[in-house]
């Protein structure tokens, strides 16, 4: 009975927090509801005998995913005021179509029932006098290796990801390339000139290197040349 | 049945050598840094090759307790996956040069991208059919992101990214009703569980209709092909090249496996839905491309329209069908290839072109394209000797004899259609008025294109053998 | 053998004029085309001869396989018999004369192209050569149509009028018509005999007497569709009521060319058609009641426009018109000898009469309208002479040639005692008196009265050379005494000896002889009403001028519709031609261009808006993309929920 | 081997490529590439006439079957063979195909000044097609041949064509094709059912009445936008009006016979019972095509579109002789389509020969050209005459059996079908006294020069040809005749064993 | 064994998996809310999975969903870094924004 009712709480809990999500204004708020929803979740989870999925929901998921969404959120600065709340033009069809998407499922689910063969072909039937998580355990590493090392290779394709698309290399942070600074001539260089007297840097302007130097170029971004072609040169014109 | 108890572990040497090689080439350019791009796209190529040998090799069997399999059928998509990704691999070469993106884990990606294909292609399971696809799409949305610089791409990666989540989602939810109303996720006990049809309630059915989704998703099959076009555009050009070929391969045999194997004798279930998706297909990827200018945007629309032929094959649900299935993505991925290499040689002073018009009167600055080009048009059109029209011959005769008449006149019908934008490129190609001369290509386009012309053009003196061996594994699935 | 030089010796000719015309020089080709007609006269008179009065025993020249399909068989072979033997003769004899006749006509004209004139006219003469000799329905199709392109040639050979063009062009599509009949007469002629070789078809008509074939919801007897379909094929090429109307227009040619085929040869190839196929018309008698209505109309037809013409060759056209349609009456009747008896003498008076006017013409610096002659015939006396013998024996005046062959036709009409016999009768009867009328008026039009044409061409007026005068008189010759000579052997006791197995008549036809038997007052009737038609024209035009014109006026609408030729060209024109081109245009610019084109154009107007309407989904919002997602999910299963 | 003693149909399909080969590997600046590459190109065909001679010599002409054979592996298991070889019905196209290219090739000579190495390949590697097509023995290795021809001929109208070549080249392409791929699913059916898609055995099987009506149609979507048939015929004239003159040639010459040799190698004796059944249908549309374009061809102001039109009316009486299924008939067809192979290439070239001179179409700028041409004139008028069927040209042989086969079938059928002798007639004589008559009024045709020996030589053969067609025709109508009358023999057999069953079966 | 049935757990899972598409079709706000939305679809499939798991006494079912969270983070991650991104190129998050490309 107070399972029950607990289940009651925490489902309602949890659908309402994720109405919230969908419909918050503040983004940091729907982040916030995120958090409840997931806690909801994870009680649920363990009414439901899984506590070692309801612990890693919670720090995993909790500890790591949602505070990286916070973190994402504020970062990023936005002008929240800004941002138009509300919904999308469509609202009423598109309720009206997941509507019919719920009462489709509604129809499939209510009329639940296993297949008469579904004990006999169970891939991994629960032995009670093992825990969850050691059942979990034995499992993934036995068994289930070989999606295990899949799900490595997941991550570390995220890691690559992330990684790729958001480590800049700085400006002012050039590592030192000793063969190329070895291999610099002096010639290609240096200007001599011999300048009237009476000049000054402001009348010659700069003097810019007389050859650019591809591998240097090509790494740029094709926008940010110039840009960075003018800083070398302020800087002095080294590398 | 099979033995459940075995790990065979040695079935899947090629995905952990793959793997392996692509952890080694991430350390080695992460360790090498600046000038590593072509070298480890080199190595990158030369590991597709082994693990090409590799996968040639092999035995078939069941491996790791009944999660992955080996036979025919997923030797085949396997090779033909390697081959496109080492496609895709030379084909970026000279692009990354050319447009700042020449980082080195750009081939990372492309390899684990190729396992996560591998994986699809032997999946045996719901589970590895799902991580293989994550493994697949994860890498893939991060590489049309790839220009992080350039707006299109980022924005091509977050839609490909959103919608792509969206579709997993929508397949794990599939995935998760079939387990629950049927209690497994392997495939043979599920075929075994469900040889007899009237027993799947309808929660199964709605799950695999969910799963269809999910994947119809990943193969760009309309109405779940929104992202198709845009994402197409917004990529960096080898990467929509690469993601226009091996995924579309992966996620179709995955797709075949799924519902032959496990689903097989629900044929007359999930049939119907096939063959609406492949008309609605057909008709988008034929009517949307009629007026596009970008050749980017266009090759998209005719993507969805060739997996809605491909999808005709599936519809038959016989050997046939899927002999026809295996056929048309190996002409598709050359065809495909082969275009894309064309497009990215379309560059003039430095500054690539996408504009059909761009394309303007190149038979007379560059022959040798401009013809290239046109065989691939041809092909795509359905026009034999090229290997589409085998493809599109195929794919019709599982539908003739399955008797899907509707399915195969419109076809048919919307192959013509379809042939009128083939044909505008030509034209604007031969017919109409030069423009200037576009930079010099590079050899390894010149090698992608012309490898991919010469097997769209002679391929039928001797299609024998590849008809054989999508015959063979075609028959894997059909007992 | 003689009878095959008689037949390719101006294929010869014109083939060395055609080709090597411009190269060996006019008068080179005029010589080689005269040469080889010469060798064929000689050789057709004497084939003609030795089969006629000599030993020679009729047969087939065989020359090689043509056409073979299937069942379908045909030879190119050249049939030897009387029938085809007297034809020979006579083309070849009028064309030699008319190729020297040429000689002289020709010898003004400015460009130096008369090779060609020469090269059509041998051609012409080869083709009708192959049409009478022909041992097959499509070998004589061959010719038919062969004489066809001479003549339009011919007709088009002063190429740069526009009216010349116009009139060959119409000869041409309007034989078509006829030729369109005959095509389907002899694909009936295969099907009902299985074969369309005379020797055969001749042989087996008793077996096919009685074969019906299905048309119009009715049966008709086989034989009677084919004599019909054969005739509306002769209708064309001779010239009958309907389809007349090339003729008159085809006087645009020069006038050796009226005169060789618009005369004497071409257009009595229906006549020579219908003699050919006697075993089978013969059984046809429905059809040959046709032949002789039609027959009899156009004779009566031609001659009342004859009366009002004032184009002295479109009067010479008409009447030819008019004694084809005697010719036919002849062959409506049955007494097919009659006909060819007629159409042998009518060759050579009315050769004599073209040849005569082209003198005229000649003399005239080319004026054609005899309301600009008279008083000529001092100047010109011989072309004078030469008009009165053509004219007194197209008259049928005792004893020219005229005089025997009209007679034996209007006996023959009287003689068989049918009804449309009589209007037949009756009808040559009217057309011998107005044919007696037309030909004075014009005689008294063109050389008598005073001069009406200008001093320049009164000045030149002068006779015509050798070249023109020798055939002149050689024609005239024939026309005085082909009929007294000819009339036993042809139509007279001597028929049967002399036809042998060529031209066939029934057992119960005995028009030949009937006509021998006929009442007093029908053999003298074509004689009185001739005379009467001589003395009306002299009182008409030579005693009071003034009456015709005063008739004229009174009875206008008579005279404008004669005048009009019945208005027969202008009812083509509403009914056909104007229609056709108004049908033509409409076809291709509403039927092609927008019905037939407007479908598919139409299809890719809307397959472009479709695009574009499509493409219009394509909003770039991830939102939309992922609606329409779900949308197609919950379709998806709603289809399957509803329709598993 | 065979009757040559040598492959000798692939030789004659496949040389026209070895020339391809040679041309693209010519280099150079462009007038020498030019040059070579009209010269290897005009060798080339001319090899290969030479070779197809051996066809016309060695044929035995009793035979009713297919002679050299080749048969080589290709996809084996499946039922499908390389199988080449001509029978009584296609090996005098073989030699059109093979007469035609070089003759397009020389006509092409000094007006195809653009480009020429492509039109010389594109013109080579039509050849390949269409020989290959004609000798084809296997279905599949047909419709290769068939769609491919599309290629060449899309470019030839697309590069050198006229002011709206863009068009007619799509519309061209988009026609034919969407015929054909009907035809395609058509094949595949019968491949089903027959577990092969060899010819021969294809007409010996029995394909159920239900399935035969549906496939003649696919046929029929095919072939009849080939010949083209009423009313699916408007690409034709865009086409030729565009195509420049050696593609109208080869267009009217050899790709209009594509459709009308389908019909007679695949829809009659395979279909035979949907073949009699469609039979009035296709005489509807037939006749309608012949009266319909001949009237349509008399308004035409332009001469190419004019005769484009008289090809349509020409091809209906085609479609009329094959449907009559008898003897005659289909003889006549054959024969009316060799005919107007060689009579329309030839008036297409008389076109072209007049464009090159004065740069338009337009019937109206002509006129009097007899004055200043008269061999051309001359030349003309045969083909002129030809056309319209005078007895003694190639064009009267073919209609004239044709109206004696329908003439089998019905009054009605000959009458209206032969509507096509009176109308062309009018059409054709009034283009020819348009343009070779009357006087010159323009200054440009003053000095306008007759044929030059280079276009002396294109129309001897057309001429000698045409000529013999008319003279001595059973020189063709041999060839096939054993064929033909074993043709029509299997359909009355197939008739009357379907009526034996529908008897059985009442 | 449960307390409450099976299907309450399953109607709970679906009505999240419909608030979770809601969120990414039907918001106008920022792109980060459609991910988060992401992250509901994927939850309510564990809830799913986990239900299943334990009515069938099957632990396949929970072993699938700890693959499932993984991956998930993985995809947040992924995410995450294509949002910023496309943040630095565009300057705005604004989901109607995302709409350079279309057609």
């Amino acid at each position: 009975m107070i399972a029950a009712l607990a289940f009651y709480v925490f489902a309602a809990i949890l659908i309402g927090s994720a109405a919230m999500v969908v419909s918050a204004r503040n983004p940091v708020h729907s982040v916030l509801f995120l958090i409840l929803a997931f806690f909801n979740a994870a009680a649920l989870f363990l009414l439901a005998g899984a506590e070692f999925l309801a612990m890693i929901l919670v720090i995993v998921y909790v500890g790591a995913v949602a505070v990286l969404f916070l973190f994402v959120v504020m970062m990023l600065d936005v002008d929240f005021a800004a941002l138009r709340g509300g919904f999308q033009r469509y609202l009423p069809v598109g309720l009206m179509v997941g509507l019919v998407l719920l009462i489709e499922l509604g129809l499939v689910l209510s009329g639940w029932k296993f297949l008469p063969e579904a004990a006999s072909i169970r891939f991994a039937p629960g032995v009670s006098n093992v825990s969850n998580t050691a059942q979990l355990g034995r499992l993934i590493y036995t068994d289930y290796v070989f999606l295990f090392q899949s799900a490595g290779l997941v991550l570390l394709v995220a890691m690559i990801g992330a990684i790729v698309l958001t480590l800049r290399d700085k400006g002012d942070s050039r590592r030192q390339v000793i063969a190329r600074q070895i291999a610099r001539d002096p010639n290609h260089t240096m200007v001599m000139m011999n300048l009237a007297s009476h000049v000054g840097t402001k009348d010659l302007g700069y003097l810019r290197p007389t050859e650019t130097e591809p591998e240097e170029a090509g790494d740029m971004p094709e926008q940010d040349h110039h840009e960075h072609a003018a800083q070398d040169v302020a800087r002095g014109g080294h590398h | 049945m099979t033995n459940w108890t075995t790990m065979n572990w040695t079935l899947a040497i090629p995905e952990i050598v793959l793997s392996c090689f692509a952890m080694a080439i991430l350390v080695f350019g992460a360790l090498w840094k600046r000038e590593s791009f072509r070298m480890c796209s080199m190595m990158a190529v030369g590991a597709l090759l082994v693990t090409a040998m590799l996968v040639v090799s092999n035995s078939s069997g069941i491996g790791y307790r009944g999660l992955f399999t080996n036979d025919s059928f997923s030797g085949f998509i396997k090779l033909l996956v390697l081959v496109s990704s080492a496609l895709g691999i030379i084909v970026s070469l000279d692009y990354a040069e050319h447009e700042n993106l020449r980082r080195f884990e750009f081939p990372v990606l492309i390899m684990l991208c190729t396992v996560g294909m591998m994986i699809m292609a032997s999946a045996s399971n719901l589970m590895t059919l799902y991580l293989g696809l994550e493994l697949q799409s994860l890498a893939i949305y991060v590489l049309a992101a790839f220009a992080r610089d350039q707006l299109r791409s980022s924005e091509a990666g977050l839609k490909y990214f959103v919608l792509g989540a969206l579709a997993s989602g929508l397949l794990l939810y599939g995935i998760s009703l079939i387990y629950g109303f049927s209690g497994s996720m392997a495939f043979d006990r599920l075929a075994t569980a469900l040889s007899d049809p009237t027993k799947a309630s309808p929660g199964l059915i709605v799950g695999i209709v969910f799963v269809i989704a999910g994947l119809a998703f990943k193969i760009s099959a309309v109405p779940f092909h929104m992202w198709t076009p845009d994402v197409y555009e917004g990529a960096p050009t080898p990467v929509t090249s690469f993601m226009g070929t091996a995924p579309k391969v992966a996620a179709m045999a995955l797709l075949v496996r799924a519902m032959a194997t496990p689903f097989g004798h629900l044929l007359p279930q999930w049939q119907q839905l096939i063959v609406l998706v492949s008309i609605a297909s057909m008709l988008l990827g034929s009517l949307a491309a009629i007026g596009q200018t970008n050749i980017k945007r266009l090759m998209a629309y005719s993507s969805i329209g060739h997996m809605g032929y491909t999808l005709i094959g599936l519809a038959a649900g016989t050997a046939v069908g899927i002999r026809g299935v295996l056929i048309y993505l190996v002409t598709y991925v050359f065809m495909n290839a082969g275009t894309f290499a064309c497009i990215i040689a379309m560059r003039r002073r430095g500054r690539m072109l996408e504009k059909v018009s761009d394309l303007s009167g190149l038979a007379k600055t560059d022959p040798g394209l401009a013809a290239a080009l046109m065989i691939f048009m041809f092909s795509m059109a359905g026009i034999p000797p090229f290997t589409g029209f085998w493809g599109k011959y195929f794919i019709f005769t599982a539908a003739v004899q399955s008797g899907l008449w509707t399915l195969a006149v419109i076809g048919v019908l919307t192959s013509v259609i379809g042939a009128y934008y083939y044909l505008r490129i030509i034209k604007v190609m031969y017919f109409d008025e030069a423009h200037e001369a576009f930079d010099p290509r590079p050899g390894s386009l010149t090698f992608v294109g012309g490898v991919s012309a010469i097997f769209t053009t002679v391929f039928f003196l001797f299609p024998a053998p590849l008809v054989g061996a999508a015959e063979a594994a075609a028959r894997v699935l059909f007992g | 053998m003689l009878y095959s030089v008689a037949i390719f010796a101006p294929l010869a000719g014109s083939v060395i004029a055609g080709l090597l015309g411009r190269a060996i020089g006019e008068r080179a080709a005029q010589a080689v085309t005269i040469l080889c007609m010469l060798l064929a006269a000689a050789c057709g008179v004497t084939a003609f001869v030795q089969l006629v009065y000599g030993d020679a025993e009729p047969g087939v020249v065989s020359l090689g396989t043509w056409i073979e399909a299937g069942s379908f068989h045909v030879d190119w072979a050249l049939r030897y018999d009387t029938l085809a033997a007297v034809m020979v003769a006579m083309v070849t004899s009028v064309a030699t004369l008319i190729h020297i006749y040429s000689v002289g006509y020709m010898g003004h004209e400015p460009r130096n192209t008369t090779w060609r004139f020469f090269s059509y006219l041998s051609l012409f003469t080869f083709a009708m050569l192959m049409l009478v000799t022909a041992d097959n329905l499509v070998q004589l199709f061959f010719g038919w149509e062969g004489v066809g392109l001479a003549s339009y040639l011919l007709i088009g050979y002063w190429y740069d009028r526009p009216s010349a063009c116009a009139a060959a062009i119409k000869a041409f599509v309007v034989n078509r018509i006829g030729d369109l009949g005959f095509a389907l007469g002899i694909a009936l002629i295969y099907v009902t005999f299985g074969s369309v070789e005379f020797p055969v078809i001749f042989g087996s008509v008793g077996q096919h007497v009685n074969d019906t074939y299905h048309l119009l919801g009715a049966e008709y007897r086989s034989l009677e569709v084919i004599g019909i379909l054969l005739f509306i094929g002769a209708m064309g090429k001779s010239a009958q009521i309907g389809l007349h109307v090339w003729l008159p227009d085809a006087m645009e040619g020069p006038t050796p060319v009226s005169a060789l085929i618009h005369a004497a040869t071409m257009v009595t190839a229906g006549v020579f058609m219908m003699a050919r196929m006697s075993p089978i018309v013969e059984q046809a008698p429905d059809a040959l009641a046709f032949v002789t209505f039609i027959g009899a109309t156009t004779a009566f037809f031609a001659a009342t426009v004859g009366c009002v013409q004032n184009d002295i060759k479109r009067v010479i056209a008409y009447s030819t018109c008019s004694q084809l349609g005697y010719m036919f009456v002849a062959a409506g009747v049955g007494a097919y000898q009659a006909s060819v008896f007629h159409l042998l003498t009518h060759a050579f008076f009315k050769a004599l009469l073209f040849l005569g006017a082209g003198s005229v013409i000649h003399a005239m610096s080319d004026e054609q309208d005899m309301r600009r002659m008279g008083g000529l015939w001092k100047m010109i006396p011989l072309t004078y002479a030469m008009f009165w013998i053509g004219s007194l024996s197209l008259g049928g005046v005792f004893p020219f040639a005229g005089y025997f062959s009209k007679d034996a036709i209007i006996e023959a009409a009287w003689a068989s005692h049918t009804l449309i016999g009589h209007y037949g009768f009756w009808c040559t009867i009217i057309a011998a008196f107005l044919t007696a009328f037309y030909s004075w008026r014009l005689i008294i039009m063109t050389f008598h009265g005073k001069p009406r044409a200008d001093h320049r061409t009164m000045e030149h007026v002068h006779e015509s050379p050798a070249a023109m005068t020798v055939p002149l008189i050689l024609l005239a010759v024939g026309a005085v005494f082909a009929g007294w000579w000819f009339r036993d052997q042809l139509v007279g006791e001597d028929w049967r000896e002399f036809w042998g197995d060529s031209i066939v008549v029934a057992a119960n036809n005995h028009v030949l002889t009937d006509m021998e038997h006929v009442p007093g007052w029908v053999s003298a009737l074509p004689s009185v009403v001739g005379l009467a038609g001589i003395a009306l024209a002299y009182l008409f035009y030579m005693f009071m001028p003034a009456l015709p014109v005063r008739l004229a006026a009174t009875f206008g609408g008579v005279y404008r519709f004669l005048l009009n030729k019945w208005y027969f060209d202008e009812l083509y024109n509403f009914l056909f031609v104007r229609p056709a081109f108004a049908l033509a245009r409409g076809l291709w610019h509403v039927g092609d261009s927008r019905i037939i084109d407007g479908i598919p154009n139409g299809v890719a107007a809307m397959t472009a808006d479709g695009s574009a309407q499509i493409v219009k989904i394509q909003t770039g919002s991830i939102a939309t993309y992922a609606f329409a997602m779900l949308i197609g999910l919950v379709l998806l299963v709603g289809i399957f929920l509803l329709f598993r | 081997m065979n009757a040559a003693g040598f492959p000798i149909l692939s030789l004659v399909t496949w040389l026209p490529l070895l020339g391809c080969a040679i041309i693209m590997f010519v280099r150079g600046d462009e007038e020498v590439v030019a040059s070579n590459a009209r010269w290897t190109a005009l060798w080339t065909s001319l090899v290969v006439l030479a070779i197809s001679v051996v066809l016309w010599a060695r044929f035995d002409r009793a035979e009713a079957g297919f002679q050299f054979i080749e048969n080589s592996v290709w996809l084996p298991q499946w039922g499908i063979a390389y199988k080449m070889g001509v029978d009584g019905i296609s090996v005098l196209f073989v030699l059109l195909a093979t007469l035609l290219t070089p003759i397009c090739i020389l006509a092409s000579w000094e007006t195809i000044r653009m480009r020429v190495r492509e039109y010389m390949i594109a013109f080579l590697v039509l050849e390949t097609m269409m020989v290959g097509m004609f000798s084809a023995m296997d279905f599949v290795v047909f419709y290769m041949f068939f769609e491919g021809v599309l290629i060449p001929m899309y470019l030839i109208i697309g590069i050198w064509g006229g002011p709206r070549r863009v068009y007619a080249a799509f519309k061209f392409f988009l026609y034919t094709l969407a015929g054909s791929v009907l035809m395609l699913l058509a094949l595949l059916a019968m491949w089903y059912v027959a577990g092969t898609t060899d010819i021969p055995t294809l007409m010996h099987t029995q394909f159920a009445p239900a399935m035969q009506t549906w496939m003649f149609l696919a046929f029929f979507a095919s072939f009849a936008v080939k010949v083209p048939m009423w009313p699916v015929h408007t690409w034709l004239p865009d086409a030729h009006v565009e195509a420049p003159t050696a593609g109208s040639v080869i267009l009217a010459g050899v790709l209009l016979k594509m459709g009308a040799y389908g019909f007679l190698r695949f829809s009659v004796p395979m279909l035979p019972i949907a073949s009699a059944h469609f039979a009035p249908y296709i005489f509807g549309l037939s006749v309608v095509a012949v009266i319909y374009t001949s009237l349509v061809a008399l308004a035409q102001t332009d001469m190419k579109k004019l005769i484009a039109y008289s090809s349509v009316a020409h091809m209906g009486v085609v479609t009329i002789g094959i449907f009559t299924i008898n003897a005659q008939g289909v003889s006549g067809a054959l024969f009316q389509m060799l005919s107007h192979g060689i009579v329309s290439a030839a008036l297409f070239l008389c076109v072209g020969v007049v464009y090159d001179r004065v740069h338009t179409r337009e019937i109206a700028r002509y006129g009097g050209l007899a004055d200043r041409m008269p061999v051309y004139a001359l030349t003309f008028l045969l083909f002129t005459m030809a056309s319209i069927g005078l007895p003694g040209t190639a064009g009267f042989v073919g209609e004239f059996l044709v109206l004696i086969g329908a003439y089998e079938v019905n009054f009605w059928l000959a009458l209206l079908g032969s509507l096509g002798m009176i109308l062309g007639a009018a059409y054709m004589l009034y283009l020819y006294s348009r343009v070779v008559f009357g006087r010159i009024t323009r200054d440009d045709l003053k000095h306008i020069l007759d044929l030059s020996p280079r276009e002396l030589a294109i129309f001897a053969p057309l001429v000698v040809v045409t000529l013999w067609m008319g003279i001595y025709p059973s020189s063709f109508t041999s060839f096939w005749d054993a064929s033909v009358r074993a043709m029509v023999e299997h359909q009355q057999a197939a008739m009357a064993s379907a009526t034996r069953l529908a008897e059985v079966l009442r | 064994m449960l307390v409450v049935g099976l299907g309450h757990y399953l109607t709970v899972s679906a009505i999240l998996l419909v608030l979770g598409v809601f969120g990414i079709f039907l918001n106008r706000k920022n792109v980060i809310v459609i991910l988060m939305s992401v992250e509901l679809i994927l939850l309510a499939v564990n809830l799913n999975l986990v239900a299943f798991s334990a009515a069938l006494n099957d632990l396949a079912g929970q072993v699938f969903a700890m693959f499932v969270l993984t991956v998930a983070a993985a995809e947040a991650a992924i995410g995450l870094a294509i949002l910023v991104t496309y943040f630095r190129n565009r300057g705005s998050i604004q989901v109607e924004d995302v709409n350079l490309m279309k057609g």
